[in-house]
C-alpha cells in the first residue's frame, strides 16, 4: 500500500453496467464496469472456469475476471470444505487457489489473484467431489467439532495397524488441496545471473522514487515487481504526485527508468529469498502469462541477484479482522475491492458493506459509490467517518455503525447480509452482496526477517515493521511502517540516495516527489467475539477457539501454535493470518503482541516452482559429462557405455552374435590374456608434480618413498587420509628430475588434487613444488597382452628399443611414434599381462585407437572396455574402488609393507591406533565358491561354515566379483575377519537378499599368475 | 554466499570447497622419536578430530577450485555467515618461506 | 486427560473447555536426581524412559525456547532402520522398534506412518554397496529387500526411466521403513514424561556448570542454579556449545542442513524415495506437502539457515529423478543445526567428567533415533553403563581408531 | 609399412553443428565460434622466482606476464592470468611457433606444462551473448566490472574455466573467450547453446590466428 489521497484513482471508473453492450464487452460480464480500468477492452479472452466458458480482458487476472463475471464461490477449504471466494488480489491470496491448465501442465493451487489472464486459459476448482457447488467433503463441517486443532493427535491410536491401513490414507485423501500433474514437465526453465549496487524490491510508489534516486545518482540498479506493471497500489488507490494524476507521473517515472541505461526493470519478477552475502533470489513468470511458451521459450526464470545494497519497497498487507462467517464467498479485503474496481473496473458487489477499524478502509466507500456501487452500511468500531471524510459528498448519506460485525449470512453464492453487533450488544441484520473488511495493514516484513531478524511492534500503526534487516538492506515506504504516499515517495528517495552512495554513486538523484501526507489513524480491533467459526487462517480452518483452546493445552509459544494448529502453515505462509493468530494469543495469555512475537519468517517469499528452482539441470543435463578422447570412436563401435563419476566409458564392444554382456567381456577378457587388446584410461586422474621438491613432496603424501625413484621410472603409491585410512593409490613415473606425472583413480582426481594443493600450499609452503592438472591434456590407453610388444613395435618409430632391457618394467619414458607424433610409454599393468600405458595429446586420442587398431589387426587385437578391466584387476588380486571404501587401512588392503618407517607421511601416525591395526581387522582375501558353476555376488556376507548367520557371527563381505574366463568359474575379492590366515578354509557365503547360500574357498586373492612372470614377460 | 579471494576478487561461494576450521595445526612427527607411539597419537587425535566449533568468528580453510585453485583462509562468522578478512595460504603464489606453513 | 475418540467426543460437547495443558509448567526444584539439558525429542524422551524403565521420577528436562524447538522441530521426519556397519544396525533397529509401539505406550498419536523407503542405485557399485547393508540389515532380523529396475518402474512409474542421466538400475526397500509427526513426538514424550512426574522447564537456559570436587553437581541456569545427581546433555546442534561450559572439546562440528515443503498437494508419492545419484529425499506428510531434503550446505553454521546452491542443487536432484513434480511449488524451506561428528555416527557416553553425561553428534539421523536414544541415555544415566544397543558408542572411538564410518569419509564432517 | 594418420580431433566433433541454431527470426543474437589450433602452456614461476619468470616472460614475449586478472597481448603469445604467480601463455598453433623456447627461457624459475589439448577454447559474441552468458557464469560481465583484457578463472556448470575478454569485434560487440577442459567440452558446448537459442545462434568454429 503507498497511502492515499482525496483525489481519484489512476483510472477513472464509471458506473457499473448491468447490461452491458458493445461488441468487446460479452455479455457474460455482468459484474464489468462499462470503462475505466487498466484491461484492454479491445482484447477481449476467453476462459473457462470449472467447464464454464466466460470472457475478460487482457490486463484481468484469473481473479479479475471472474469477479467481473459474478463468480463468487471459487474454491473449497482444506478441512472443512467450507466454500470461499476471492479475499484478495495479491500474491498473499488465502482463499482463491485453483487448479490451472491440464495434463502434464496442471498446475495445482495457483492463486487467481496473480495468475494473469490469458485466452484459453482453463481453471478448476480443487479440493472437492463432485463439484465445488455440491461438494460431499463439507460433511466435514457437520464433524467440526471434533475437528478442532489437533485432533489426531488425541485419536486414530486403536487399534494400532488401522493407522496405516483406514485412518491414515483417509487422512491423506482428505488432505492437500489440488493434484499435482503426474507426467513429466514439458516445460522448460533456466536460472541466470544478474549484478547491481542496488536492488529495488517492489515496484510502487517508494520503490520507483528510490529507483528513480539511485539510478539518477549513477547506481546500477535492478528494479525487481512481482505484478506485470509497476505502480504498486498507486494502480488502484491513485493519487496525486507532483501536481500530477498519479498515471501521469507513473508514465514519466517508467519513462526515466527506461531511459537510464544502468536502470534495469523487471517486471513479473517476485524477490522470494534473501541469502548470505548480499545474493537475493527472484523468480521471472517468463511466460505464466500465455497458455504455452513458445519455441525455445522459457516458462519460468529464476534469478540470483548479487546486490551490494537492496531497498525493499514491498509495500504492505491489509489484514482480516477475526469474526464468525468471515469466511464466506463475498467477504473481501477493502483493498482487494478497490483493486477490482478501480484497476480492473470490475465490481465485487453491488450493495458493499464495509468493516474497517482505520482511516484507509474508508477510501473503499469512495471507489464504490463513484462505480455506481452502494454502500450498505459502514461498520467502524470508532463509531464515525474520520475526519477527512466527513466533508466528502456522498459520504453523508452512509450509515455508519459502531461495534463489530458479528456474523455473515450466506446466500447461494455468497455474502447475503451482514449482523452487526453494536456496543451496547444489540445485533442488526443488514443486506449486502460484497463485505469490505479492513482490520489495518501489516508491513510486508518478511525479506527483512530472513536472516532470522526480528520485527519491532509499532503501536500508532499496530503492526510489526523491520527490525535488524540483512546486511546491505533497508525498507522504505509501506514496508517501512510509511502509509501516506507523500512519506513513501520521501522515504524511497532518501534510501535510494543512501544505497547509491554506499556503492560510490553520487551523482544528482534530484528530488524526491510530492504528495500529501495523510494521516493514518487506527484503533486496534482484533476480534469479534461471537457465536460462529472466525477463522484466523483461511486456507487451514484455524478458528479463534483453535487459537484459545492451543493456549488451554499449553502450546502458548508462538512456534508451538503454528505447530499445534497449523496456523500459517498454508500456502500464504500466514500473511493474512499470522498477526491475528499472535494477536488472540496474546489476549488469551495475558500478554502484549510484542512479548509474545512471531513466528520465524522464512523464504521462499512466495512459492517458487520446483522446476524452475532446477532450472536446465535436470534429463541428460543434470549434470554435466565428460568424454575420453576415443568416446566417439567407441560409439562407432557400438560399445555401451557407463556413468562412471561423471565420465561415460566404454564398458564393453559387444560383437553380433553375442547374447549377453558375459559373453562380450570374455572375449575381450581372453583375447588380452592370449593375444592383445586396449582400454582408453584417460579417466585416471593425471597430475604434473614439477619443482626440484617435488619429491621431497610425493614422500609426504604416499605412504612409500618417491624421492629416490630414477627419472624414467614409475612406481605404485598409496596414499593415505591424515586419519590413517586409505585415501587413493596409482603409479606415478619420473619424466625428469624435477617433474613427476602422478596418476589417480578415476574416482579420487579431483580429491586428491584438491589435497595434494592443500599439501603444497598450506602444510608445506617451503617446499618449492608447482602442481597442474592434465588429466585432459593426455588420452591414455592401456595395451595389453602377450602381443603387445609386436603391436606397440608397429606403430612406434623402430629406433625405440621395447624389450625388456631397453624398457624394462616400470620403465616411462617418451618415444616417437611413427607420423611424428611423441608420446609417453609407461611399462606398467594393471591386468597382469605384458603391458604398457600409453598417452598421447588429448586430440590425438582418437587417432592412436584408430591406428591401434590398424597396427594390431594381424594379431586379433581387442578393445576391451571397464568390465574386462575390472575383470583382470580381479583375477590379478588388484584392489579398487570397492576395497578402497573409505574405512579400510593400507594393510587391510594387503599393503601394510609399503608404509616406510623412515619418514612422515600424511596418516602415519594415525594409522597406528589400536583399533586399526588389531589382528582381527578385515582383510582382502579371494573367495572362489565351492560348486563351480555357482555365481558369486558382491554385497554377500562371510560367515563361518556351519554357524547361524547373525550379528556375532558375520566376519565380512565380498567386496568385487567377476567370472574369471581363464579360471572358468567365479571369483571375487572380500574382506574377511583375519582372512589372511584363513586361506583354505570353507565358509558359508549368505546372501538373504537374494536368496543364496552357498560355501566358498577363502584364498589368496592374487587368481592369475601370482608370481608375476606374464606382466615381466 | 559470496567469497572475496585475494586473487580474483568476489566470487560465489560455488566456486569453493570447504575444509573447515583452520587453527588445529598439523603436529611435527619425529621418526626417531623415543617416547612411543603414544605422545603422537594424541597429538595427532587433537589435531584430526578435536574441534572448537567456534559459534562466532571462526578461521577457516577455503580452497577456491573452481577459480584459482588457492587455499584461503577466511575469518567467517558461523552464526551470521558474515566474511571478514580472506588471505591466501602461506604457499598458494610463488613466495619462497623458509618455515613450514600452517 | 487420556486421549481417545471417547474423551474428544466428550470434550467436543462442551466446546473442548474440558482440556487441560498437556503438560505442566513447573517452576525449577533446587534439586533433581537427573537434569537433562535439552527439551528436544532425545531429551524429553531420555526423561520419559528414566521414569518409566529405571524408576527415576526426580527428573528435569531443562530447554531454553521451548520444547522441539531445535531439530526435532527441524527435520524431514523419515524414520528407518536401513544401517549397513556393526553398532548402528542394531541400535537403529531398537529404535525402529520402538517406533512400531510408540502410540500405545504415549498414548499421542505421532502419526508413524510406515510407507516404506526406497533408496535408488544408480551403478553397480553402489548396487553392490546396497546389497552389503540389505544383507546386514537381514542378518540383524530386519527387513530388507533388493529391487531391480523392472521392479522400481513398477512400484514407482512416475519416476525418469527415459531420459535420465543417471540411469535407475535399482533399490533398496525397507517396507517398515516410514515418516512420524516430528512435533507430535516431541509432544508425547513430554507429555508422557510429566504425567510421570518430570518437571519440563522451558525458557530456562543453562549457562554454566557447578562442581563440587571436580564432579559436575549441578548446572546454573537463567532460572537460578539447580543441583543434580547427575547431568545428561542432550543438545544437538548447540553440543560443543555447552561442553566447552565444562571444558571439553569434542569431535564435532556444527553444520546446517537444509529442507524443504512444497505446497499441499493430494497424495502423489507413496514412501519415502531417495535418489543415488544426487542430492534428494522425499516423502509426502499425511498433510499433503512434499517434504525434501539433500545435503548439507558444507560449511560450519549456527545460523539455522543455508543458501541457494543447496536449494538448486536439491530441486535439480529432484527434478533429475521425478520431473513431474516441475510445477509443484517449494511453500518453505529451513535449516537445522547437524551436529556432525567425525565418523557421522552418535555419541552415547559418560564424558571425562564425572557426573556428567553426553547424547551427541546425531548427524542427521537425530530424529529416527529419538526413542531409542532416550531409552540408552537413561539406560546410561540409571545404571552407568552403556544400554547394549549403543556400546560402540563410545567417545574414545576415535582415539582408538574404532570409528563408525558408513560413508567412509573419515574425519571431515560435511562429507558425511 | 601402414601409413598411421595423425589427424587432430576436436571434442566437439559431434556436438558442433555449424549454422544457426534456435530463434530464427532476425539477425543472431549471439555467436558461438569454436577455437582450433591453439597452443597452450601453464607457465608457473617456482618459489622466489616471480620475479624472475616475469623478467623471463618479457624478454619472450615483450611484455611481463599479468599479475591480476588479465590477459596482455604479447610479442609471441596472449599471457592470461590463471592464479598467483602463473599464467597461461596462448598462442595459435603453428609451425614455425617459438613455443620450443620456453622450456629453455623458464628453465630452472617456473614449470611449464602444455595444456595444449587440455583445454577446448571457444568464442561468445553477438548482442545477447551477455544474456546468454548470464545463463551459466556467475560473473559480472557488465563493461564496467569486466572490460577488454579483463580475465577471470571461474566455473561453469561446476567445472573450472577460464574466460577473458578481448578487443570488441567489428560489430563493436563484445567478444569473451571461454577456455574448458576438453573432456568437458561436449557437456559444455551443450549448455551454452541451449542458453543461446531463444536468442538465435550462429555456430561455427576457426582456425587460431
Amino acid at each position: 500500500m503507498s497511502g492515499y489521497s482525496g483525489s481519484e484513482p489512476l483510472s477513472r471508473t464509471a458506473a457499473l453496467d448491468a447490461n452491458a453492450s458493445g461488441r468487446a464487452a460479452p455479455v457474460s460480464q455482468s459484474h464489468r464496469l462499462r470503462s475505466g480500468g487498466l484491461i484492454d477492452r479491445q482484447s477481449p479472452l476467453q476462459f473457462s472456469f470449472d467447464g464454464k466458458t466466460m470472457t475478460g480482458y487482457a490486463g484481468d487476472t484469473l481473479a479479475s475476471a471472474l469477479v467481473a463475471n459474478g463468480v463468487k464461490l471459487v474454491a473449497r477449504s482444506f478441512k472443512y470444505h467450507r466454500p470461499r471466494g476471492i479475499m484478495t488480489a495479491g500474491s498473499e491470496e488465502p482463499s482463491a487457489l485453483v487448479e490451472m491448465r491440464t495434463g502434464a501442465r496442471r498446475e495445482p493451487n495457483t492463486r487467481a489473484t496473480t495468475a494473469e489472464l490469458y485466452d484459453r486459459l482453463m481453471a478448476n476448482s480443487q479440493n472437492r467431489w463432485p463439484s465445488l457447488r455440491r461438494d460431499f467433503m463439507s460433511i466435514n463441517s457437520l464433524l467440526a467439532p471434533i475437528f478442532v486443532a489437533g485432533f489426531y493427535y488425541k485419536t486414530f491410536m486403536w487399534p494400532a495397524k488401522f493407522w496405516e491401513t483406514v485412518y491414515e490414507p483417509m487422512i491423506r485423501r482428505a488432505a492437500g488441496l489440488g493434484k499435482s500433474a503426474e507426467l513429466p514437465d514439458p516445460d522448460h526453465y533456466d536460472k541466470a545471473w544478474a549484478h547491481c549496487d542496488v536492488l529495488v524490491v517492489g515496484g510502487g510508489s517508494a520503490g520507483l522514487s528510490a529507483a528513480l534516486a539511485a539510478g539518477r545518482a549513477g547506481a546500477r540498479v535492478i528494479l525487481c515487481e512481482e505484478d506485470s506493471r509497476v505502480g504498486g497500489r498507486l494502480l488502484s488507490d491513485g493519487g496525486d504526485i507532483d501536481g500530477m494524476h498519479a498515471a501521469d507521473w507513473l508514465r514519466r517515472a517508467t519513462d526515466e527508468l527506461a531511459s537510464l541505461p544502468n536502470v534495469r526493470v523487471m517486471t513479473r519478477t517476485a524477490l522470494f529469498g534473501v541469502y548470505d552475502g548480499g545474493v537475493y533470489a527472484a523468480l521471472e513468470r517468463v511466460n505464466d502469462h500465455v497458455a504455452v511458451p513458445g519455441p525455445h521459450q522459457v516458462r519460468q526464470r529464476v534469478w540470483r541477484i548479487v546486490a551490494r545494497r537492496s531497498v525493499v519497497t514491498a509495500g504492505a498487507i491489509e489484514r482480516p479482522i477475526v469474526f464468525p462467517g468471515n469466511d464466506r464467498p463475498g467477504v473481501m479485503m477493502a483493498s482487494a475491492v478497490r483493486t477490482y474496481v478501480n484497476r480492473f473496473a470490475a465490481m465485487p458487489g453491488r450493495r458493499v458493506a464495509l468493516f474497517t477499524n482505520n482511516d484507509d478502509g474508508w477510501r473503499t466507500v469512495e471507489a464504490i459509490q463513484r462505480a455506481g456501487g452502494e454502500i450498505a452500511a459502514v461498520v467502524d468500531p470508532r463509531g464515525r467517518a474520520p475526519a477527512k471524510y466527513q466533508a466528502v459528498a456522498g459520504l453523508r448519506d452512509v450509515r455508519v455503525l459502531t461495534g463489530g460485525v458479528s456474523d455473515v449470512k450466506r446466500g447461494v453464492d455468497g455474502v447475503r447480509s451482514i449482523v452487526v453487533t453494536g456496543r451496547n450488544g444489540l445485533t442488526q441484520q443488514i443486506e449486502a452482496d460484497c463485505l469490505a473488511v479492513s482490520g489495518g495493514w501489516n508491513p510486508n516484513v518478511g525479506l527483512s526477517c530472513f536472516h532470522r531478524g526480528k520485527p519491532v511492534w509499532r503501536d500508532a500503526i499496530a503492526a510489526f515493521v523491520p527490525g535488524d534487516a540483512p546486511r546491505g538492506m533497508t525498507t522504505a515506504g509501506a514496508a517501512n511502517g510509511e502509509f501516506s504516499l507523500g512519506a513513501c515517495l520521501r522515504d524511497g528517495h532518501a534510501a535510494g540516495v543512501a544505497a547509491a552512495a554506499e556503492c560510490g554513486a553520487a551523482g544528482n538523484a534530484g528530488e524526491a516527489a510530492e504528495a500529501c501526507d495523510d494521516i493514518y489513524a487506527i484503533s486496534p480491533l482484533w476480534q469479534v467475539k461471537a457465536k460462529g467459526k472466525a477463522f484466523v487462517d483461511f486456507q487451514h480452518d484455524v478458528t479463534a477457539s483453535d487459537v484459545t483452546l492451543a493456549q488451554r493445552e499449553g502450546f502458548e509459544s508462538v512456534e508451538h501454535l503454528k505447530r499445534y494448529t497449523t496456523l500459517g502453515m498454508a500456502t500464504d505462509q500466514g500473511k493474512t493470518s499470522n498477526v491475528n493468530g499472535l494477536a488472540i494469543m496474546a489476549e488469551a495469555t495475558g500478554r502484549t503482541i510484542p512479548e509474545t512475537g512471531t513466528t520465524i519468517y522464512r523464504p521462499p517469499y512466495a512459492p517458487v516452482a520446483i522446476g524452475a528452482l532446477a532450472g536446465h539441470h535436470r534429463d541428460e543435463n543434470f549434470h554435466a559429462w565428460r568424454l575420453t578422447p576415443s568416446h566417439h570412436w567407441a560409439a562407432e563401435l557400438g560399445a555401451v557405455f557407463v556413468d562412471t563419476g561423471l565420465w561415460k566409458r566404454a564398458q564393453w564392444y559387444p560383437k553380433p552374435g553375442e547374447k549377453d554382456w558375459l559373453e562380450s567381456v570374455t572375449r575381450e577378457v581372453l583375447s588380452v590374456r592370449n593375444s592383445v587388446g586396449f582400454c582408453d584410461v584417460s579417466t585416471l586422474g593425471k597430475v604434473d608434480v614439477l619443482g626440484p621438491d617435488a619429491g621431497t613432496f610425493l614422500d609426504r603424501v604416499y605412504i612409500n618413498t618417491f624421492s629416490s625413484l630414477a627419472v624414467g621410472k614409475a612406481r605404485y603409491g598409496l596414499m593415505l587420509r591424515e586419519d590413517g585410512i586409505v585415501m587413493d593409490d596409482g603409479t606415478t613415473s619420473r619424466l625428469a628430475e624435477d617433474h613427476y606425472f602422478l596418476t589417480t583413480t578415476t574416482a579420487k582426481a579431483g580429491p586428491v588434487m584438491q589435497h595434494l594443493e592443500f599439501c603444497r600450499q598450506v602444510l608445506w609452503p617451503d617446499l618449492d613444488v608447482q602442481l597442474t592438472s592434465a588429466t585432459d591434456q593426455w588420452a591414455q590407453f592401456s595395451i595389453a597382452g602377450p602381443k603387445t610388444r609386436d603391436l606397440l613395435q608397429a606403430v612406434i618409430e623402430p629406433s625405440e628399443d621395447l624389450s625388456n632391457e631397453g624398457f624394462p618394467f616400470m620403465g616411462a619414458r617418451e618415444v616417437k611414434l611413427r607420423g611424428g607424433i611423441v608420446a609417453r610409454l609407461f611399462r606398467i599393468s594393471f591386468s597382469g599381462e605384458m603391458a604398457f600405458e600409453m598417452s598421447v595429446p588429448a586430440c590425438y586420442g582418437e587417432a592412436l585407437a584408430r591406428n591401434l587398431m590398424i597396427a594390431g589387426k594381424p594379431f586379433g587385437v581387442t578393445p576391451y572396455g571397464t568390465e574386462a578391466l575390472g575383470v583382470m584387476r580381479i583375477e590379478k588380486g588388484h584392489v579398487a574402488g570397492p576395497e578402497l571404501n573409505g574405512t579400510t587401512t593400507a594393510d587391510d588392503l594387503g599393503l601394510g609393507k609399503m608404509m616406510s618407517k623412515k619418514k612422515d607421511f600424511i596418516g602415519r601416525v594415525m594409522a597406528g591406533r589400536e583399533a586399526l591395526t588389531a589382528p582381527n581387522r578385515q582383510v582382502v582375501v579371494g573367495v572362489k565358491p565351492v560348486d563351480p558353476v555357482r555365481r558369486l555376488r558382491s554385497g554377500a556376507h562371510v560367515v563361518p561354515k556351519g554357524v547361524i548367520p547373525g550379528p556375532e557371527t558375520d566376519q565380512g563381505y565380498v567386496t568385487s566379483v567377476c567370472f574369471s574366463p581363464v579360471l572358468a568359474q567365479w571369483i571375487g575379492l572380500a574382506l574377511v575377519e583375519r582372512g589372511r590366515g584363513r586361506f583354505g578354509e570353507i565358509v558359508r557365503i549368505h546372501d538373504p537378499l537374494r536368496s543364496e547360500d552357498y560355501e566358498a574357498e577363502i584364498c589368496n586373492p592374487v587368481f592369475y599368475d601370482p608370481e608375476g612372470v606374464r606382466q615381466r614377460g | 554466499m559470496r567469497i572475496a579471494c585475494p586473487f580474483c576478487g568476489e566470487r560465489e561461494s560455488g566456486e569453493f570447497t570447504y575444509l573447515g576450521d583452520a587453527s588445529p595445526k598439523r603436529p611435527n612427527f619425529a621418526v626417531d622419536s623415543v617416547a612411543g607411539p603414544e605422545p603422537a597419537e594424541d597429538a595427532f587425535y587433537d589435531y584430526v578430530y578435536l574441534r572448537d566449533n567456534v559459534a562466532g568468528v571462526m578461521r577457516e580453510y577455503w580452497y577456491h577450485g573452481g577459480g584459482c585453485r588457492s587455499w584461503l583462509i577466511a575469518e567467517r562468522n558461523t552464526v551470521t555467515h558474515e566474511f571478514g578478512s580472506v588471505t591466501a595460504a602461506p604457499g598458494a603464489g610463488a613466495t619462497k618461506l623458509a618455515q613450514a606453513g600452517e | 486427560m487420556k486421549y481417545s475418540i471417547f474423551s474428544l467426543a466428550k470434550a467436543a460437547l462442551s466446546g473442548h473447555k474440558g482440556w487441560t495443558r498437556a503438560w505442566r509448567d513447573p517452576a525449577p526444584k533446587n534439586h533433581y536426581d537427573v537434569v537433562i539439558i535439552g527439551g528436544g525429542g532425545h531429551g524429553l524422551a531420555t526423561a520419559y524412559f528414566l521414569a518409566r524403565e529405571y524408576g527415576i521420577r526426580n527428573v528435569a528436562v531443562l530447554e531454553k525456547g521451548w520444547i522441539g524447538s531445535g531439530n526435532a522441530g527441524r527435520n524431514t521426519t523419515i524414520i528407518r532402520s536401513n544401517y549397513g556397519l556393526p553398532g548402528n544396525t542394531g541400535f537403529y533397529e531398537l529404535s525402529m522398534k520402538l517406533w512400531e509401539r510408540m502410540e500405545q505406550d504415549l498414548n499421542y498419536n505421532a502419526m508413524v506412518s510406515q510407507r516404506g523407503i526406497i533408496n535408488l542405485y544408480h551403478s553397480d557399485a553402489q548396487r553392490d554397496a546396497f546389497a552389503r547393508r540389505g544383507n546386514t540389515m537381514r542378518i540383524n532380523g530386519i527387513d530388507a529387500e533388493l529391487l531391480d529396475a523392472a521392479q522400481i518402474r513398477k512400484e514407482l512409474p512416475f519416476l525418469n526411466y527415459d531420459s535420465a542421466r543417471f540411469p535407475i538400475m535399482g533399490g533398496l526397500a525397507q517396507r517398515r521403513a516410514g515418516t512420524a509427526r516430528h512435533d507430535a513426538v516431541v509432544w508425547g514424550y513430554a507429555r508422557a514424561a510429566d504425567q510421570r512426574g518430570v518437571d519440563i522447564i522451558q525458557n530456562c537456559e543453562v549457562t554454566g556448570f557447578t562442581r563440587i570436587n571436580g564432579r559436575i553437581s549441578g548446572v546454573e541456569t537463567t532460572r537460578g542454579t539447580i543441583s543434580a545427581g547427575k547431568v545428561g546433555m542432550a543438545v544437538a546442534g548447540n553440543t560443543s556449545r555447552v561442553a566447552a561450559m565444562a571444558g571439553m572439546k569434542l569431535p564435532i562440528e556444527s553444520h546446517v542442513l537444509q529442507a524443504f515443503v512444497s505446497e499441499a498437494i493430494k497424495p502423489l508419492i507413496p514412501g519415502v524415495i531417495t535418489f543415488g545419484a544426487g542430492h534428494f529425499y522425499i516423502s509426502q506428510s499425511d498433510k499433503g506437502g512434499l517434504v525434501f531434503g539433500g545435503d548439507l550446505d558444507g560449511y560450519n553454521s549456527y545460523a539455522q539457515r543455508g543458501n541457494m546452491p543447496v536449494v538448486e542443487d536439491v530441486c535439480e536432484g529432484g527434478m533429475a529423478v521425478m520431473p513431474m513434480i516441475g510445477r509443484v511449488r517449494m511453500l518453505r524451506q529451513w535449516g537445522g543445526i547437524m551436529d556432525m561428528s567425525m565418523d557421522g555416527t552418535p555419541i552415547i557416553d559418560k564424558t571425562p567428567i564425572d557426573g556428567l553425561y553426553l547424547n551427541a553428534g546425531w548427524c542427521y539421523g537425530g530424529f529416527k533415533a529419538t526413542p531409542a536414544s532416550g531409552l540408552a541415555f537413561a539406560h546410561l544415566l540409571a545404571r552407568d553403563e552403556p544400554h547394549s544397543e549403543a556400546a560402540l558408542f563410545r567417545l574414545d572411538r576415535f582415539r582408538r581408531g574404532a570409528m563408525i564410518d558408513e560413508k567412509g569419509q573419515g574425519a571431515q564432517p560435511n562429507l558425511h | 609399412m601402414v601409413d598411421y594418420l595423425w589427424n587432430a580431433q576436436s571434442p566437439l566433433q559431434k556436438e558442433l553443428v555449424a549454422g544457426r541454431h534456435g530463434v530464427t527470426a532476425g539477425q543472431a543474437g549471439v555467436t558461438l565460434t569454436e577455437i582450433r589450433g591453439i597452443m597452450l602452456v601453464q607457465v608457473m614461476a617456482r618459489r622466489g622466482k616471480a620475479v624472475e619468470t616475469a623478467k623471463a616472460a618479457k624478454k619472450l614475449f615483450g611484455v611481463e606476464p599479468p599479475s591480476t586478472p588479465k590477459a596482455v597481448i604479447g610479442k609471441i603469445a596472449t599471457l592470461i592470468w590463471s592464479g598467483p604467480d602463473q599464467f597461461l601463455a596462448f598462442a595459435a598453433r603453428s609451425a614455425d611457433s617459438q613455443f620450443g623456447k620456453l622450456a629453455e627461457v623458464f628453465a630452472g624459475i617456473a614449470s611449464l606444462s602444455d595444456q595444449s589439448d587440455g583445454r577446448c577454447l571457444s568464442q561468445i559474441s553477438g548482442p545477447r551473448a551477455r544474456e546468454a552468458l548470464a545463463k551459466f557464469s556467475s560473473l559480472d560481465l557488465d563493461d564496467t566490472m569486466f572490460p577488454p583484457g579483463a580475465t577471470a578463472t571461474s566455473s561453469v556448470d561446476h567445472t573450472p574455466v577460464n574466460i577473458w575478454r578481448d578487443a570488441n569485434g567489428a560489430d563493436g560487440e563484445a567478444v569473451f573467450n571461454l577456455l574448458v577442459f576438453t573432456s568437458f567440452a561436449d557437456s559444455l558446448w551443450k549448455t551454452i547453446v541451449a542458453s543461446a537459442l531463444e536468442y538465435g545462434l550462429e555456430a561455427s568454429s576457426a582456425h587460431a590466428e
